[in-house]
């Protein structure tokens, strides 16, 4: 057989055989998170630290969000809910005190929104919690963040890798998500 | 292939008495030389004894190889890596395959060949140095390159006037 | 459902509501949308929702403009894509609402009231913010559904027109001019509290079935020696007048369809628009469900009304024939047959003498005929015949009650289908009240007139002088929520809360109150009618102390209902636990019982002289069950809805036969000058299969001209056309001419086509072919695949409509408009075919054209197994779950519109523009949070009102149990007052639908050859006339399973 | 040279008048018509270039698509445009297998015309979507959404490979074929920029044997596989209709009957452009002659009658099916609302092409460009009727319905023409019209061996 035959037939499947595992790699492994909001960590108007609730004082998670047990938003708290403690405990903190403030006149503090899904996306925190999911699973250490930051990248390749796990037994039709 | 080297050329105006150089020019026992024309000239294959060309091969192992990809891709896709009920159809519904499968191969096929000409034939190539301007026109030419074996100017310029050539140049090709 | 506490909670609630901000003005998502923390205030006046209603072309530059403006937002959304989304705030409650939720719903028990209709209903709220209106399920007459305009009286709530706040307009001397001001409601009071003190005042309402409001008005006439003038634009006075007559007490009796095995109806549309459509609806069908022993519906229609629609047998007649056709059929009985006390009576067989040949004379087939009186004999006291409705109020409305009820207490009716003690009394009123109230304004007998959202200047024919009255009143003060046509006349303008706004109560019937919450704080400065009225006693320390005390209604309407209700149907109960259980069941008492047969006055019937022989056009004005008298005329929902019968949307017409049409070369959409005396009005004319030959019929409520941009200047005001005759109005039977104009006007038609071109699409059959072949009428496939098909392990969910008890009603269209935030596109798109109802209901005319019938079938996503569109769609934008659903992927679809292309059932919808961007504000909050709204250039189609599944597995997941059979209902099952749409779990083998699929012979699936197999199961609709055809089609070759699915 | 033919070329031409004259439009300054022409295309295409972008900017609702008619003017002009665009590939290719020495003087043109017809085609189904700008997600390229494929079932990914193929290997075939011929205007070039644009272009290309030799075999490749590809590029296209369950598009005949119909487009385009390209630079008469026209009149007339054989069959399986939805679309097709399109369609592509029977018709230019004028109108039509009847009504009357066509339905249409002719007038400006290194071999063709020179 012809010298230049060989050499071009086997450089053609090297390379093809290259590009498909680059490819299938890529896709199915290795997902680079550029237009997602991973790590993102806004200041919020009240440095409110989960650290210090969660981690030192080991308040339970849905001692605030009281709510997310029982529907698919995981609610932030009430002003009210925070001034149970707070009409005792570190009254004399500057933002206690701005809290205090909002709280007597009746207004509200404007949180900065951490996680935020694209439209027609429906996620259900109940549904995952009845399911023993932990809340760390997805919000990560949050018992050590001083500031909160979204821990995971939440594209819909990341919901669907755990949802496909087997052992998840979770569905992986389109409109439990979108609809 | 970028390096030239040089070399004697004969320039001809038609075809038939460049058929007629090629073959002596080959007789003479010349390997190396290069007979141009502005169109491919009937004959001048076996005037100058060039072997058929490899490039089938080529296309046709790229045609299988695009064949493959094909079905790989077709198969992991939709029956692997996600299968998704669509229309209860099978995940692997290979009938359905068939027309990506048909067109990689194709695909794959054409550019390997075209790839594989550009190989063979060493362009793209910048600029490449003209013997004459008309070879692309009208003319044509014989030229044999000073590293042939038993390489002598005199003669072979001899033996292209006598064949008929109505210029040689001593140049680089 | 938890009682909604007081006002100062309410607005808490809605002053710290969690709001979203968005840095751009472009929203998607509804979570972030129904957020919106200006949703109170008014909205902006750039009027994006009017290319909705554009005639023709003249409006097009306009519209496009309006889009080239969008343009600019999707292109922004487009490359939104990339960038990091805007940064978005959450502001937490201050204290949060216990019953509230965030994502779940609440529902607070109501109650729906308009003329002669009231509906227990339940108010459906999301944070707050009342997104739907459902149907009661425990209620009195076991009324599962609703009617359409209940459920689109949610979009009046968000109405942009609604008032904002009390006006005041400032006339010269003559009242010509119109200058309309802001005031103060104290500077308002003050005004009105002086003007009152003058005396000589009126008020006048509509009927009025609140007994709290009653007792306000009575309490406040007594105070002010006010008089209070009832009426309603679509009343049922001919039948009061007939009940006085015939048995001495005004009163509309309860007709129980469900007792009765031979309905005789003549032009009462009692499915329609007569008295409480959705309640007879709900009875109607009890009777036919069992189909061995259906009962039989027969009409005798002038106008193609949903009775004639659904009559097994129909016969056209012209309103002058009304008389003849009852006359007939007591000649029938009473001396054709002499069964009957009265076959002795010689005044009565006088009566009847001219009645001998009425068959014959109204061209029926005598025959037929005649069976019809065999059958109404053969089921005495098991039958009823009634009259009514507008159609029915000619010359002699009183003369057809009269002896209709002769015919009823002939057949011994009385008292048992026709009960008169549980008939509902608040439902009172008449032309000749106003007319002689207008006669005492123009004699200046009238200082004060106060209007109570009714609207006698835009329902009264000119020639009443309405108009020159009103302004000859000192002061008129005007209660509603927009300066309409009567409005305009006001000199104040009260401005009145929506009835979700404010507390009230009901008598849906005697002795069934209910009481209405609010489920929302008064969105705008208004105040309810009854606080006015109190208010000002209270100003004028004037009337009763119960009047005056209380601050607001709430506790005047507790006090009253501890004194007078709770007595009547509470006794000895603790009032604390009457009031709550009340508010939980959304009821108290029952229809009261054993009522026996009144004596009929027979002089009453002797005098009846039968008419001459009527010739010529004669008018018939009718109400759509849409429209009604068009107070919800600003509502787009109802123009975009398809007329049930003639499925065509924004415009009113004048029906003709096709004869008709013919004779004087006309084709649908030619416009007509119509002439009835001096009045003359110019409208397309839509040529109707099976109206009288002699019938010209036009639909009132349209035509008005201070409603709103939606409404205004839709269609022609046929109200107008009546004219008033010795004490009555005259809808229908009044002489007409008309002349062909050369204009062409199109006419927006949802339906291409109405016949089945020999296709078993509908597959009917009659009684006579069921009772020998259960399945008669439907061909059956014999179909088979090459492989097994996918498994469904999990729910596999399926939906059985049954075409036997589907009256076309359109309610189930309107309930998933308002579930799916279904967009409104208006007359223009529909035109282009571009209408985006995710449910519809397709109406096809059987036999002969002349005299058609009709059957219809609501055709929604049928959610194939073998889905074509699936199949087609290179995105995976449509895929199958494995519950059996069609997934419609929204954020995935490029649009293709493949799918659509390939759905043999034609239901996926495209969003050709970005139709969201139409919904002006406030109109956005009566959206579903829970339903995406789809943005330009996706396919969307129904779900199965996939959310709902969603939300009912998150209940049963809350209370620990697994999803059980009727946990999920469709919103289009909620609304149905046929209760024909059954959704459920087919692998659940005793779920409701499984055993539908399995043991039902009438069920089929559509297009079956086709192999699609589809998840939605219709039932083959059985009509109870004499007749016996081979049923269409008979079996096909090979034999299908029932309900066969993988 | 046995048997006596007329010749290919006219003239007796040298080698260096065939250079000379083919290269004489690129080289000499363009004429007065040439320049109208283009100025006049060039504004069609800004035009069309204003609808589509409204078009995308505003919402496909623009168009007169709705439902129950979801594809309209878009997918009927692709489908007219894709069928121009067979003609070149299989002039070029078949032809060449079929050793059809003719060939050689229209080859570079219709392949030319193939390149841009497909160009113009293949905008259509990009932008015929809801949201073009997410088109890209019909290429199974690895995401971040688990990854999520595409749906290799449906037929319109089929037609992302089909075209997106056919368009790179028949400008692969055109380009290969240009090669030579750039080679040769570059020596001839006089200044020093067209020196090194053609020089570019030829990619150093020096005619020596061993290259010609490798050539020729990939010229040879390319054709062979061009051929199998043009054919499954339309055959793919119908699938687009045939694998749908729509009745009047559910049908086995539409691949052959859509390749047929390609072919007679496709030719008559080529008469229709050759006739004004004849007209317009004199010296290529000499090229493509009359009995070369003559020659594509015969397959039109052929094809034409294969279509219109395809025409009648379509409706005896209809009636033989005995599916009455079936039925009914080509009873309606004919006699419904749209069938006046249909009566259209017929005449244009069946009676019309008949006239070349006569010897006379086939070798008249007037004629000819008529025909092949009236060739385009029908096919557009058949392609319509297709499209837009089929769809409108369906299965359940209830949701029959019109084509609601606005006036940017017929930018569409006109401005796609403008894209397609500035593409063309540029290319006659150019590139070398006429390959010069094919016909160069077959000058003597028709000539007595010495006769030539």
């Amino acid at each position: 057989m012809h010298r230049g035959f060989r050499r071009t037939a086997a450089g053609a499947i090297a390379f093809l055989g290259a590009l498909m595992v680059s490819t299938l790699l890529m896709g199915c492994k290795f997902q680079p998170g550029f237009g997602y909001n991973k790590g993102y960590a806004p200041e919020q108007p009240i440095p409110f630290d989960h650290s210090l609730h969660v981690g030192t004082h080991k308040i339970q998670c849905q001692y605030c969000h009281n709510q997310v047990e029982r529907t698919k938003h995981a609610n932030i708290p009430a002003l009210s809910t925070c001034m149970n403690c707070h009409l005792q405990v570190a009254t004399d903190k500057p933002s206690i005190q701005k809290l205090r403030e909002a709280y007597d006149n009746g207004g509200s503090i404007e949180w900065v929104r951490v996680h935020m899904l694209p439209d027609f996306v429906h996620f259900n925190h109940n549904a995952h919690i009845a399911k023993g999911v932990n809340c760390q699973t997805c919000h990560g250490p949050i018992e050590t963040m001083k500031k909160v930051e979204q821990f995971s990248d939440l594209s819909m390749g990341w919901c669907v890798n755990c949802h496909r796990q087997p052992e998840n037994k979770a569905p992986l039709n389109c409109s439990t998500c979108h609809y | 292939m970028a390096k030239y080297t040089k070399g004697i050329a004969g320039i001809w105006d038609d075809e038939h008495m460049i058929l007629k150089a090629a073959r002596k020019t080959r007789e003479a026992g010349f390997t190396k030389f290069e007979a141009i024309s502005s169109y491919p000239i009937h004959g001048m294959e076996e005037a100058c004894g060039i072997k058929r060309s490899w490039i089938p091969y080529v296309t046709f192992v790229a045609g299988v190889v695009g064949l493959t990809c094909g079905l790989l891709l077709t198969w992991w896709t939709s029956a692997v890596n996600w299968a998704i009920n669509v229309g209860g159809k099978p995940f692997f519904s290979l009938p359905a395959f068939i027309p990506i499968m048909f067109e990689l191969t194709i695909l794959f096929a054409a550019l390997a060949s075209v790839g594989a000409l550009f190989y063979a034939c060493g362009i793209p190539r910048i600029d490449p140095p003209v013997i004459d301007p008309d070879l692309s026109s009208h003319k044509f030419a014989i030229f044999v390159p000073q590293n042939d074996v038993g390489y002598d100017e005199a003669k072979i310029e001899k033996m292209f006037k006598e064949l008929g050539a109505t210029d040689v140049k001593k140049t680089e090709y | 459902m938890s009682e909604m506490h007081h006002d100062h909670e309410l607005e808490m609630k809605k002053a710290l509501r969690p709001k979203i901000e968005r840095d751009n003005k472009y929203w998607l998502s509804l979570e972030q949308w129904n957020n919106d923390p200006e949703f109170a205030k008014a909205a902006e006046t750039e009027f994006l929702s009017s290319p909705l209603r554009e005639k023709d072309g003249e409006e097009g530059g306009w519209a496009r403009r309006e889009f080239l403006k969008l343009m600019g937002a999707s292109i922004a959304m487009a490359s939104a894509g990339c960038i990091r989304r805007p940064v978005q705030k959450i502001v937490p409650y201050n204290k949060q609402p216990e019953e509230v939720t965030l994502g779940l719903a609440n529902y607070y028990s109501s109650a729906y009231m308009e003329g002669s209709e009231g509906l227990a209903v339940l108010i459906k709220t999301r944070e707050g913010r009342p997104i739907k209106i459902e149907a009661n399920p425990g209620h009195p007459f076991s009324i599962s559904g609703l009617n359409i305009r209940s459920q689109a009286s949610l979009l009046n709530l968000y109405d942009p027109e609604r008032l904002k706040g009390p006006q005041r307009n400032l006339f010269n001397e003559k009242k010509t001019n119109s200058q309309v001001i802001d005031v103060k409601w104290e500077d308002l009071d003050k005004k009105v509290v002086e003007q009152l003190k003058k005396g000589d005042v009126v008020i006048l309402t509509g009927a009025i079935s609140s007994p709290a409001t009653r007792a306000v008005i009575g309490d406040f006439a007594q105070g002010f020696k006010a008089k209070h003038v009832v009426w309603d634009a679509i009343s049922n006075e001919d039948v009061l007048a007939g009940q006085k007559a015939s048995y001495g007490d005004e009163v509309i009796p309860a007709y129980r369809f469900d007792k009765a095995k031979m309905i005789v109806s003549i032009d009462a549309d009692f499915l329609g628009t007569w008295i409480s459509p959705t309640a007879f609806t709900n009875q109607f069908v009890e009777g036919r469900k069992d189909i061995k022993n259906m009962n039989r519906l027969v009409s005798f229609d002038s106008n193609y009304s949903l009775t004639g629609a659904n009559a097994d047998i129909r016969f056209k007649i012209k309103p002058s024939q009304q008389l003849d056709v009852v006359m007939g059929l007591l000649h029938e009985i009473i001396v054709k047959k002499g069964a009957s006390g009265y076959a002795g009576n010689g005044s009565v067989k006088a009566a009847l003498a001219p009645f001998a040949d009425v068959a014959a004379k109204l061209g029926f087939d005598a025959e037929i005929f005649a069976k019809v009186a065999a059958d109404l004999l053969a089921n005495r006291g098991q039958s009823v015949v009634v009259a009514g409705g507008l159609q029915a109020m000619t010359e002699k409305s009183k003369e057809l009650q009269v002896a209709v009820n002769f015919l009823n207490s002939v057949l011994d009716n009385e008292g048992k289908t026709v009960d008169a003690k549980g008939g509902n009394s608040a439902v009172k009123g008449s032309y000749a009240d106003l007319i002689s109230l207008v006669q005492d304004m123009k004699n200046g007998k009238v200082k004060t007139l106060i209007v109570h959202r009714v609207n006698p200047g835009f329902v009264l024919p000119e020639e009443l002088g309405f108009a020159d009255a009103a302004k000859k009143v000192e002061m008129v003060l005007y209660t509603g929520d927009r300066i309409d046509e009567t409005g305009v006349f006001a000199d104040y303008i009260v401005p009145d809360n929506h009835a979700l706004e404010s507390w009230n109560d009901a008598e849906l019937a005697n002795g069934v109150y209910t009481i209405c919450q609010p489920a929302i704080r008064p969105m705008y400065d208004t105040r309810s009618f009854q606080l006015s009225l109190m208010t000002w006693a209270y100003l004028a320390n004037q009337g009763p102390a119960r009047l005056r005390e209380y601050e607001t209604f709430y506790d005047y309407l507790r006090v009253f209902w501890k004194s007078d209700i709770m007595p009547k149907v509470g006794k000895g109960k603790d009032f604390e636990d009457f009031w709550l259980e009340t508010l939980q069941k959304g009821y108290a008492g029952d229809i009261s019982k054993g009522s026996s047969a009144r004596s009929f006055k027979v002089e009453a019937f002797t005098a009846i002289k039968p008419a001459a022989a009527a010739s010529g056009y004669e008018l018939v004005l009718y109400p759509t069950s849409q429209m009604g008298d068009g107070s919800l005329n600003n509502v787009a929902w109802l123009h975009e809805l398809p007329d049930p019968i003639t499925k065509i949307v924004w415009d009113n017409y004048v029906m003709v036969s096709l004869a008709t049409a013919e004779k004087h070369q006309l084709k649908e959409g030619n416009v007509i000058e119509l002439t009835v005396g001096e009045k003359k009005i110019e409208l397309p004319i839509h040529i109707q299969p099976g109206l009288h030959d002699d019938v010209l019929a036009i639909a009132v409520g349209y035509g008005r001209t201070r409603v709103g941009k939606v409404g205004n200047g839709i269609g022609q005001n046929a109200f107008a056309l009546a004219s008033f005759k010795d004490g009555k109005m005259i809808f229908a039977g009044q002489k007409a001419e008309f002349k062909k104009l050369h204009k062409k006007y199109e006419l927006a038609c949802t339906q291409g086509h109405h016949v089945m071109e020999g296709r078993n699409i509908v597959a009917e059959a009659t009684l006579k072919d069921y009772n020998k072949k259960k399945d008669a009428g439907i061909h059956r496939h014999h179909t088979w695949s090459i492989w097994s098909g996918h498994e469904y392990s999990g729910h596999k969910w399926g939906m059985a409509v049954d075409l036997h008890t589907c009256t076309g009603c359109s309610s189930c269209v309107i309930a998933c408009q308002s579930e799916n935030n279904v967009p409104v596109v208006g007359k223009r798109y529909v035109l282009e075919g571009r209408e985006m109802h995710w449910l519809r209901i397709d109406r096809y005319y059987t036999g002969n054209p002349a005299d058609a019938e009709a059957v219809f079938q609501p055709i929604l996503c049928q959610h194939c197994d073998n889905a074509p569109c699936e199949t087609v769609c290179p995105v995976l934008a449509t895929v199958h779950s494995d519950e059996g659903l069609n997934d419609m992927v929204y954020n995935r679809c490029v649009g293709t519109r493949y799918c659509a292309n390939n759905c043999p059932y034609k239901v996926r919808r495209f969003n050709w523009f970005n139709y969201a961007k139409l919904i002006e504000k406030p109109l956005h909050m009566a959206l579903n949070p829970s339903v995406g709204v789809r943005t330009r250039g996706v396919m969307e189609k129904c779900t199965f009102c996939v959310q709902r599944i969603h939300d009912a597995k998150t209940l049963a997941r809350n209370e620990k149990r697994q999803l059980k059979d009727g946990d999920v209902k469709t919103a289009c099952q909620t609304a149905c007052p046929a209760g024909g749409i059954v959704f459920g779990d087919l692998n659940d083998p005793n779920s409701a639908v499984a055993k539908i699929f399995k043991t039902e012979e009438r069920g089929y699936a559509l297009l079956e050859e086709w192999h699609a197999k589809p998840s939605v199961r219709y039932l083959s609709k059985i009509r109870n006339n004499d007749k016996e055809t081979t049923g269409g089609h008979d079996n096909g070759h090979g034999t299908a399973k029932q309900g066969e699915h993988s | 040279m046995m048997m006596k033919r007329s010749p290919l070329v006219l003239g007796n031409k040298t080698l260096k008048d065939v250079s000379d004259d083919i290269c004489a439009p690129v080289e000499r300054f363009p004429s007065k018509g040439w320049v109208g022409l283009f100025l006049g295309a060039k504004t069609l295409l800004l035009f069309y270039i204003a609808i589509l972008a409204s078009v995308v900017g505003i919402g496909i609702g623009l168009l007169g698509v709705n439902s129950p008619v979801f594809w309209g003017t878009m997918i009927v002009t692709f489908v007219f445009w894709i069928g121009i665009g067979h003609a070149g590939t299989l002039i070029s290719a078949v032809l060449f297998l079929f050793r059809q020495k003719w060939r050689t003087s229209v080859a570079r043109t219709a392949e030319a015309m193939t390149v841009f017809a497909v160009m113009t085609a293949g905008l259509f189904p990009l932008l015929h979507t809801g949201r073009p700008w997410l088109d890209y997600w019909l290429f199974p390229y690895p995401n971040q959404r688990g990854p999520l494929w595409v749906n290799f079932r449906s037929p319109l990914l089929w037609d992302v490979f089909a075209v997106s193929t056919y368009a790179t290997v028949s400008m692969v075939f055109w380009y290969i074929g240009l090669v030579p011929d750039f080679a040769t205007i570059k020596d001839r070039a006089k200044n020093k920029l067209r020196r090194t644009l053609y020089g570019a272009l030829s990619l150093g290309w020096r005619g020596t044997a061993r290259n010609w030799s490798h050539y020729e075999m990939v010229y040879l490749i390319l054709a062979g596989l061009s051929t199998p590809l043009v054919l499954s590029v339309h055959t793919i296209v119908s699938f687009d209709f045939a694998v749908s369950n729509l009745p009047g598009w559910h049908t086995t005949i539409f691949p052959p009957y859509f390749v047929a119909g390609a072919i007679f487009s496709g030719f008559a385009m080529v008469v229709t452009l050759m006739t004004l390209v004849r007209i317009g630079f004199k010296e290529f008469q000499n090229y493509v002659t009359l009995d070369h026209m003559e020659v594509m009149n015969k397959i039109i007339m052929t094809t034409g009658m294969l279509v219109g054989y395809a025409y009648a069959s379509e409706f005896f399986i209809a009636w033989y099916s005995g599916n009455q939805y079936e039925r009914f679309v080509f009873v309606n097709r004919a006699f419904g609302p749209y069938g006046w399109s249909y009566w259209m369609m017929v005449t244009c592509n069946v009676l019309i092409p008949q006239l070349f029977w006569f010897k006379k018709m086939r070798r008249s230019i007037p004629v000819m460009f008529v025909v092949s004028i009236f060739v385009n109108i029908g096919m557009w039509f058949e392609r319509f009727v297709i499209t837009v009847t089929s769809l409108h009504r369906d299965f359940l009357p209830s949701s029959w319905g019109m084509y609601a066509w606005s006036w940017f339905d017929t930018g569409v249409l006109v401005g796609s023409f403008g894209m397609f002719l500035t593409l063309f007038l540029l290319y006659l400006r150019l590139f070398p019209a006429v390959s010069i290194a094919e016909v160069k071999p077959v000058l003597h063709v028709g000539y007595d061996e010495k006769g030539g020179h």
